[in-house]
Formats: structure tokens, sequence, C-alpha cells
């Protein structure tokens, strides 16, 4: 949990861990370097009558004030890559099995989300499309396929921790397992011109009970019509 | 190439210039001097500029939708202009003219003890080119449709696709300007590099250059290895933008990552283009005064050429979560993490320096300490983002914004900063006055940390860039993120009205300064030893080299400095 | 002619001033044709369906070009070993020789790509033709800048000033040629 | 490295297309390099029309690295010229390869862990028949935020 910022899915804590662990490692050499010089300077300011030494740098008895910092920094910096290639790993590079799949379409400024509906599967008749608003259920694998129509953006959900650009032109997938129910937001972290900063959503993480009420009253099989991106998504759509 | 050819610019060192006419000498020279100074103060109206864009659009982020006065209501469109043109500015017409060519150009030939840069016209067109590229910047914010909105990344299909950006004429206008500056500055690297390396003084060796010349002209290396593949890749977004190819449109078998890529090949060298400059001015600076020699001036040098290896290896950290493929995360995560080595060991050489010195805290003396206890702050907070899983939040957030101010300010202007008050009796002849000195310096230090640190707790709270009104996202309304924005807002205009004292302090001691002798500070270097101002061709006749350039409290002479001409 | 600036005559390298910076101005050449060359590469292995585009380029018209710039370095290098032995005049007939060269390639470079935009191969006209026109179009653009340069470098050479100018373009010049000997395979050869 | 202020001025007279320290270049028969040269351009020409897509690669590619090693060796005397400038020139091709290996993942391949181009997406986005949902009252503001 950083700060007041509520965490809600599975990696969230290991994201946390990680940046904690970053700031005491990093933390420890930057109080020691400030320290060490404040100290200097306040120790050896000038005063009358006190000539500065003549010092190379190559006193083996100064030199090992270099070296051995060098030494274990290089420690430290194995230690956070380890973790946060683990964390990586996790979050990135591994796909846990699927409960269900949601597609997320970016475009000039608005989110659209395709859910799997009543049976589960996406692409099928009876997908819901909803417009900024993601209906996920509490404790379950989601994989979402992200998509973008004409620029860059990218799907920022805070409480989650996750964040992952859309590129136009490719597909990218990637996994997210709710950890607590509520309504959150999602915002686009790339810039993707002036409705960059009304470009957001929010994400409802329902219990099993809640979110099956949601599907049966939104999943029906639609009749051909518009679909969702061209009736709903513009940037007035986008909410409030 | 044209330009390699003359190598013959000018009249006989010492005459010529110094008759000629008001334009010639200031507007026209071929003075490394004068062009120095045309670089500096073009970079400084150009950080005024820049300034007041922050001002506004910090206004905005604070109190949404007010009427920012001297510039009024800020349209969704107009804040990212200006978050852009904030960013272009500050980095490609503040930093590099500055550090790398207003000092470049004033120190390499007087520290080097030569007359002139090699190509002394070639220096006065890559000035040229570089006025061009500033004038066409400022001109592409007045034409219809406004500047370029799409940040200094310009990432493409935004920047190419004028239906998206709907500023199709201020997007080319942008990348030609910066397209023109790279150009100046191949043309001004070229004339650094082979002065340091072929025209030293007699008797100067590679491991007599001060540090200062060493950095900047390692900066130019890299600048000059690393924009080549960014020079081509705007040269296809301009036809991208205006003839209608297909570089970086997907549907026409062209991929916008590839700008990503060739962008940030460039742009992370260009951090250490920047930063090398202001370390090698604050090693001058720290020496003098605490009268101390470099702490292992070779060690320096060899983590200097360490951090510009690696800095070619580490781009991608900028595109963790910028879909490319997660696997390359884990590469450039190893490097990123690994470049922070030599960058610590350089922070650690710096601050030993102090060890055994007599300190004296004139205004550059603290412009200097500053630059060591702020930037620590900015490379430690690097490794959140160098991290690959922590960058998975930290990524666009303000965390971003705070860690690269809390690296490119203490470079761009607090290392300039101590630099220009340090080498100000050279340049001008005349003295600063030293308590409008201090007062400056307080009043920017100060605030400038309350601009930054709560940007580092909204980081972390997730707040996301270039958003011009929060109160779209009910999870970044809350009230503490709003005291946290007003409180940066605050000191930033704090901060920006104590630069006033400084301009005063500037112009008045340019003015009415007391006289200046050749050597105020007693340092040792080479370029203390010509007059201050040095005339036109610096040196009536040239200085031969002794010695390394920080010969401080020397054992057994009286005197506890060295100046490399001296003969023993 | 004037004195000259002091530093310009120092060579702490041992290496002329002048052909120091050749070098350094080719090493950001270097890279500036890299990164066309290798986005184009990526690009071209990425979408096979590129090599139909690429089978109208003209390999003969390529050839001859290729042949006309190797010749035109062989006239820059002579022009360079005249100038050692201080035969200005002669480094001159030779660089007008060389920019002949270039003229030349200039020319036949305008009739193929006249007859390729009437056959309806334009820059817009898929990925392969925007890196083909892009690529050859840089390279022309510096072969103009080479012939700029020796035109005048020749006219100093004339009258026996400036000789060591002459190695120096050259330089430049055979850069140029070396460039285009890759162009060559990678834009006309490879189907 | 020492310097020569005092050096005579360039371009006067004979021999001044030398600088100091500068080698010789040995006298090398120019013309019959560009001969070989030719001849190589021949091979790379007559290459592809084996129609044998290895034959072709070597003799145009392999042929040119040829080519480009005689006219930098031959005519830029690269091979009498000082090491450093072997470094800077070797260090620059280098940072391309680089540049290739680094990009060709994401750049050049049409998929990878996670993620595959398709520029026609479009296409399944408009097949599949969307239900619109009215979520534009949002009843569930009231509690936003609050878990």
């Amino acid at each position: 949990m950083l700060l007041h910022l509520p965490s809600a899915s599975t990696y969230s804590g290991d994201v946390d861990g990680l940046v904690l662990w970053v700031t005491l490692l990093t933390g420890f050499w930057f109080f020691a370097a400030e320290g060490m010089f404040f100290w200097l300077m306040w120790r050896f300011r000038a005063r009358p009558g006190v000539k500065s030494q003549y010092i190379t740098g190559k006193e083996p008895h100064l030199k090992q004030w270099i070296n051995v910092p060098h030494t274990i920094i290089l420690v430290f910096d194995v230690i956070i890559i380890v973790m946060a290639v683990r964390v990586w790993v996790k979050v990135k590079q591994t796909m846990p099995p699927a409960d269900d799949t949601v597609r997320i379409v970016s475009e000039q400024w608005a989110w659209t989300f395709e859910h799997s509906g009543a049976d589960g599967k996406i692409d099928t008749g009876d997908d819901v499309w909803t417009s900024d608003t993601l209906h996920v259920e509490v404790n379950k694998t989601y994989h979402f396929m992200l998509q973008s129509k004409d620029v860059i953006h990218s799907f920022f959900v805070p409480v989650f921790r996750l964040k992952q650009d859309a590129i136009p032109g490719r597909t990218i997938s990637g996994w997210f397992k709710p950890t607590k129910t509520g309504t959150y937001d999602i915002l686009c972290a790339e810039i993707c011109g002036i409705g960059h900063g009304i470009m957001g959503g929010e994400i409802v993480i329902e219990t099993p009970e809640q979110h099956a009420l949601w599907v049966s009253q939104h999943s029906v099989v639609a009749d051909a019509g518009a679909t969702a991106a061209d009736s709903t998504t513009t940037p007035a759509g986008a909410k409030n | 190439m044209a330009e390699i050819a003359h190598e013959h610019g000018h009249l006989p060192a010492g005459h010529g210039h110094a008759e000629s006419n008001w334009f010639i000498k200031y507007l026209w020279s071929t003075d490394h001097k004068v062009i120095s100074l045309q670089y500096m103060f073009t970079g400084m109206f150009m950080a005024m500029i820049a300034g007041f864009m922050a001002y506004v659009f910090r206004m905005q982020i604070a109190y949404p939708g007010m009427n920012v006065p001297f510039f009024g209501h800020v349209s969704p469109g107009a804040y990212n202009s200006l978050i852009t043109n904030h960013g272009s500015i500050m980095v490609f017409w503040v930093a590099m003219p500055v550090l790398l060519a207003g000092f470049g150009n004033f120190l390499i030939p007087l520290m080097c003890g030569c007359d002139d840069m090699v190509f002394p016209r070639i220096n006065r067109l890559s000035y040229q080119l570089f006025f061009i590229s500033a004038v066409v910047l400022i001109v592409s914010w007045f034409v219809p449709g406004g500047g370029f909105g799409g940040a200094w990344t310009a990432y493409p299909p935004l920047s190419a696709v004028g239906k998206y950006n709907l500023t199709p004429m201020g997007s080319s206008l942008w990348v030609l300007a910066v397209a023109l500056e790279f150009v100046a500055f191949l043309l001004g690297g070229i004339n650094f590099i082979v002065t340091a390396m072929n025209a030293r003084a007699p008797g100067m060796k590679a491991f007599d250059v001060p540090l200062a010349v060493w950095m900047i002209v390692v900066a130019s290396l890299l600048f000059m290895a690393s924009v080549g593949p960014l020079i081509a890749g705007a040269v296809m977004l301009l036809f991208d933008q205006n003839l209608g190819t297909g570089f970086y449109n997907p549907t026409r078998g062209g991929d916008p990552v590839l700008w990503q890529h060739l962008f940030w090949f460039f742009g992370h060298p260009e951090v250490y283009v920047v930063l090398l400059p202001a370390m090698g001015i604050v090693a001058e600076v720290i020496t003098v005064f605490s009268r101390k020699k470099m702490f292992g001036y070779k060690t320096v040098i060899y983590t200097v050429v360490a951090t510009g290896v690696l800095s070619f290896f580490v781009w991608a950290h900028h595109q963790f979560v910028a879909g490319i493929d997660p696997r390359m995360a884990n590469v450039f995560t190893v490097t990123t993490v690994i470049i922070s080595i030599p960058i610590a060991e350089m922070c650690f050489l710096y601050i030993a320096t102090l060890y055994g010195g007599s300190i004296t805290f004139t205004t550059p003396m603290l412009w200097a300490l500053a630059f060591i206890a702020e930037f620590l702050i900015g490379g430690v907070t690097g490794i959140y983002l160098g991290a690959s899983g922590a960058d998975i939040f930290f990524h666009d957030t303000y965390f971003v914004v705070a860690h690269f101010h809390y690296t490119f300010y203490p470079i761009a202007i607090i290392g300039t900063l101590a630099g220009i008050t340090f080498w100000f009796p050279k340049i001008f002849g005349k003295m600063m006055n030293e308590t409008m000195g201090k007062i400056h310096f307080w009043g920017t230090i100060i605030p400038f940390n309350f601009i930054f640190i709560p940007m580092f707790f909204l980081g972390m709270e997730g707040e996301h860039r270039r958003i011009y009104d929060y109160t779209n996202f009910p999870d970044l309304a809350n009230p503490w993120a709003v005291s946290m924005r007003i409180t940066s807002t605050v000191a930033l205009v704090v901060m920006l009205l104590f630069q006033f004292i400084f301009l005063f302090n500037f112009i008045y001691s340019m003015l009415r300064g007391p006289k200046a002798e050749k050597n105020p500070w007693k340092s040792n270097t080479l370029e203390w030893t010509a007059d201050s101002p040095p005339p036109h061709g610096n040196w009536r006749e040239m200085p031969t080299v002794y010695r390394g350039p920080y010969e401080y409290a020397t054992p057994g002479r009286e005197t506890d400095y060295w100046p490399q001409d001296e003969r023993a | 002619m004037s004195v000259k600036t002091i530093a310009t005559q120092r060579a702490s390298m041992n290496i002329p001033t002048g052909r120091l910076a050749v070098w350094w101005v080719l090493v950001s050449e270097i890279v500036i044709f890299g990164g066309v060359l290798v986005s184009y590469l990526m690009h071209r292995l990425g979408h096979p369906e590129w090599g139909e585009q690429a089978a109208y380029t003209n390999m003969w018209i390529g050839a001859t070009n290729t042949f006309v710039l190797l010749t035109s370095s062989l006239s820059a290098v002579l022009a360079h070993q005249a100038a050692e032995k201080g035969d200005g005049p002669k480094a001159a007939r030779l660089l007008y020789l060389t920019v002949l060269g270039g003229l030349t390639f200039l020319v036949i470079k305008s009739f193929e790509w006249t007859h390729e935009i009437r056959e309806g191969f334009v820059l817009q006209s898929g990925g392969f033709w925007s890196y083909y026109y892009t690529a050859a179009g840089l390279h022309a653009f510096h072969v103009m800048a080479g012939m700029g340069v020796i035109l005048w470098v020749a006219n100093d050479a004339k009258k026996n000033q400036e000789l060591h100018r002459v190695e120096n373009v050259g330089i430049y010049w055979h850069f140029v040629d070396i460039v285009w000997i890759f162009l060559f395979p990678l834009l006309y050869i490879a189907k | 490295m020492t310097s020569t202020a005092h050096a005579p001025a360039h371009g006067t007279a004979h021999g001044s297309a030398h600088g100091p320290g500068d080698a010789h270049a040995p006298h090398r028969n120019y013309v019959r390099i560009w001969g070989i040269l030719c001849a190589l351009l021949v091979v790379s020409v007559v290459g592809p029309m084996l129609g044998i897509r290895w034959v072709m690669l070597i003799t145009a590619f392999g042929v040119a690295l040829v080519k480009a090693y005689m006219v930098a060796k031959n005519f830029m005397h690269l091979d009498i010229e000082k090491p450093i400038v072997h470094w800077i020139l070797l260090v620059a091709l280098a940072l391309m390869v680089l540049l290739y290996g680094a990009l060709a993942p994401d750049v050049q391949k049409g998929e990878g862990s996670g993620w595959k181009k398709d520029a026609g997406f479009h296409h399944s986005f408009v097949t599949s028949k969307p239900h619109e949902a009215g979520e534009h009252e949002k009843p569930e503001n009231a509690e936003h935020g609050k878990p």
C-alpha cells in the first residue's frame, strides 16, 4: 500500500514490496552520502591558519572509502535487479489460466470494453460492450487484449499497479486478478491529443452476485446494429 | 561538409576583429568567446520563455480553469503545447546551448591554451543554424492550429497524423526545428572534439586537460554517436506528416515503436550529454574553493567514459510498458541499474574531494555543492524507474516528472549558475555581487525542493502526467492531492520571482561591477592566465603547460596553487 | 593568403586537423545512414511481401551508377596522389573529373526516378518505395553536397593552394561511394 | 604529442598535403584496384541471375563488403591511418549493430511474448455484435472510490 493508494490486485503487493525494498536500499546510500557530504563541508570549512592537504586519491587508506562502497553498491544493485525482474516476470511475462477475458479498445478519447457476457466467451453474440466502465468480478483471473484504434494510449489502473501502452496495429495481452471490491479510476497514461485530460474510465470490481446480476441485465443477444464504438465513444462520451 | 574545408577562419590572432564594426564584432564574429555568449544569451532567453510556460501550466494544474495572470484561460490544446514546448526548450534550447555550446565554446580553447576553435567559421555557422532552429520553434507556436502538443517525445501516430494532433503545421515545424538544432550541434561537436584532441597547448597531455573539457568532449562524442538515427527518424517523421508516407503507420507496414526506439536511442545518451558538462563545471568549482586536488582525477575520467559507454545500452527503460517485448525489458533493467555504479562512484569522488580541504562558501561553491546534494536525489530515484517491476507503476506518473527534474534542474539551472557565477569575472571582466548571489541561491534552492518533492508523493498516488485538469479523475481529486499541487505551484512562483534578483545582479555587475583581476579565485587552469576578459586571440604569446590542472596545496610551495603554465 | 588560427595548425594527435575532422564527420554520417538502413533492413526482413515491390527496380541502372561512382572515386584518389606530388593543376583537373562523375550519377538517377514515377511508383506507393526514395535521396543529397565542396577545393588546388584539402574531400567522396556500394544490393539486387 | 604551433602554414607549396607526422601514402596502382572493383561489380550483377538464393546473397552482400573494404583501405588510406581513426569508425559501426539487435525483436518480428501485430483488428471489432449498456448515468458514482 503506497501512501493512501489501496492495493486491489494479486500483484499490487509485489510492486509495493519492490518499491519498499528499493527505498530501503537506495535510501541507505542516499543518507550515507548526504551525511558524509555535509559533515565534510562542516569539518573542512576554511579556518584561519589551516591549509588544505595535498591528497591525490591514490592513498590506499582513503581510496578504500571509494572502493568499498563501490562494491557494496554492486551487491545492492544485484539484489534490486533480481527483485525487479521477478516482479516484472510475474506481471508481464506469465499468463495464469484465465477465468474470463475482456477486450479493451482505446481511441481518442475513450475506452471501450468488450465483456464476454453470459457464456463467458469473447467475440460471441452475447458480449457486453460498455464505454468507459469495466465490470469485473473479484478474485477471478482476467486476461485482457489491449488494442488502439488511432494513437498510442496507456491502460493504467493505479490500484492494480498495472500499466500497459496500447499500440495501434498491435494486440497486447496481459492479465490481472482483482482482490478487492469497489470502484476505481482507469487512467490513460500516454498523451493522446487534446482529450488526454478527460480520457478516463472506471473499473467496477463486484462480488460474484453483483456481477452475475449485472451480466444478466446487460448480456442479451443484440440485433446487428451500430457498434459500441460508433454509438458511444465520442470525447463527450467520456465520464463527466 | 563544405565547412570542414575552410580551416582558415580569420585574421591573425590578437588583431583584426578588435577594430571591426559592432555587427562583425557581436553578430558575425568567429571568435569563440563571442559565439559562446551568443549561445548563452539565446539559451537564457529561451529559459525565460520556458519558465513562463511552466508558470502557466502549473497555475492551471493547481487552480483548474482559472484565468492565469499574463496568459488567460488555458485550453486543453494550449496546455499540451505548453508542456511539450517547455520540455523541448529546456532540453534542446537551454541545457544544450548553455552547458554544451556556451561553456564548451568559452572553455575549450581557453583551457586548452589555443587562440580559437580549430574551425572558427563552422563555429559561427553552428550558432547561426541553432538560432534559426530557435526561430522556427517560436514561429511554430503562432501558426494555425497552434504549437505542437504531442509531448517532447513526439510519439507517432499522434505526432505524425494531423487529424490526431490537430496541429499539423505546428508539429512539422517542431520536428524541423529539432532536426536543425541537431545539425547545429553536430557541427559544434566536431569543432569541440577536434579542438580538444588536436589543438592543445604545447606540453598539455591528455591527462593534463581539466575535467570540464574532458566531460564536454565526451558529451559531444555521445551526442554525435547517438543522434544520427534520430535525424534519419525525424526526416521520416516529416515525410509521414507532409508527404503521406507510412514509416510509422501500422496499417501501411510501418511501426510506431520504431520511432520510440530511434528517439530514446538518442534520448538517453542525451541525458548524459547535458549531465557531463555540468559535472565538469562542478569539478572545477569545488577543487578551486576547497583548494584541493581532484580526488582521483583519472578515476573520474574512467567513470565518465564508463558512463558514456553504458549510456548506449539503457535506452529502452523509457519504454518498459510502451509495447516493447517484455523479454527485452529484463536486459535493459540490468544495464540501467548497473549504470548507477559509475555515476555513484563519480559522486563519491566529488564528495571525497572535500576531504582535507579548506572550503570557502562563495556563491559559485554554494551552487556546486547544491548540485551534488540535489543530483543525488535525482540519482537514487532513478533506480525506482530502472527497476522494471516498479516502473510498471511509476511510468508516466509524476514520480517520473519529479525524478528527471531532480536530475535536469541541477544540471541545467544549478550547474549552469555555478559556471556563470564562477567564470563571470573571466567572461565580462567584472565581479558579481556576492550578497545578491547568496540571496538568489537560497531563494532558488529552497523553493526548488518544495516544487518537486510533492510530485514524488503525487506520483506514488498514481497521478499521471500531462493532464490539464485532475477533477476529471475522482481518485486524484482528493483534497490532499489538491493541496500538494498548490504547494508546488506556489513554490514555483516564488522561485521564479527570485530569478529577477539574478537577472538584476547579472546585468548590474556586467555594467557596474568592480573590475576583476586576471585570477580572482587563485585557480590553476589556463583560462585564468589570460586577461579578463580575454582579448581576441586570448593570449599575446601562447601558454605552455607544465603540469596537471589541480595542483593545489602542493607540498613545499608557499602559495597554495600552481598554475599549469608556470615554469617549475 | 591570410595567416591562420594557431589552433588550426596544431596536431597533438599527429593527424592533420582537417583530416581528423573529416573522420569525425564520417562517424556522424555513418550513424545517420545507419539509422535509415537499419530501419529499412528490419522492415524488409519483417515484410517478405516488399520483395514484389523491389522487383520493379532496375538492377542495370543501379550497376551503371555503381560503376560511375567507383570511377569518380578513382579520379578523386588520383587527384590526392597528384596533390601529394604538389601538382595542383593536375589535382584540380582530376577533381573536375570526379565532379563530372557525380553529375553523371545524378543525371542517370533522375532518368531512373522519372521512369519509375511514370510507372506510378512514388514515395507513397508502399513501404519499400518510401525507404527506396528516402535512402537513395539522402545519398543523392550527399553526392550534391560533395560535388559543391570538391569544385570549391579544386579551384584552390588549381592555384596550388590548400592542397591538403584534396585528400579531405577525397575521403568524404569515397565514403559516399561506400554508402552506395551497400545501397546497390539493398535496393536493387535483393528481391 | 608535441604541438606544432610554429609549423609552417599549410598549402604553400610542394608536400603541403601532409600534416605533421603524416606518413606518405605508399604508391599504389590505383587503376588496378579500380579494375578489381569493377570486376567485383560484374560478379555482384551476375550472381543473382543464377537464381540461387544463397549465391545471390553472397555475391550481393559478401561482394559489397569486399568492395567497401578495398575502397576504405586503398582509396581512403585507412591502412596507414592512425589506429584511433579505426577505433572511432568501428565504434560507430558497432553502435548500428547494437541498434539493429535491440530493435529487431520489436520492429522486425510480427509477434512476441504477449503481443502480436495485426493492422486489421478493426475487422474483428466491427463484425462482433455489440450490446450497448447504459453506463452513462453511473449509479455507482455515489460510493465511488469507497471499497
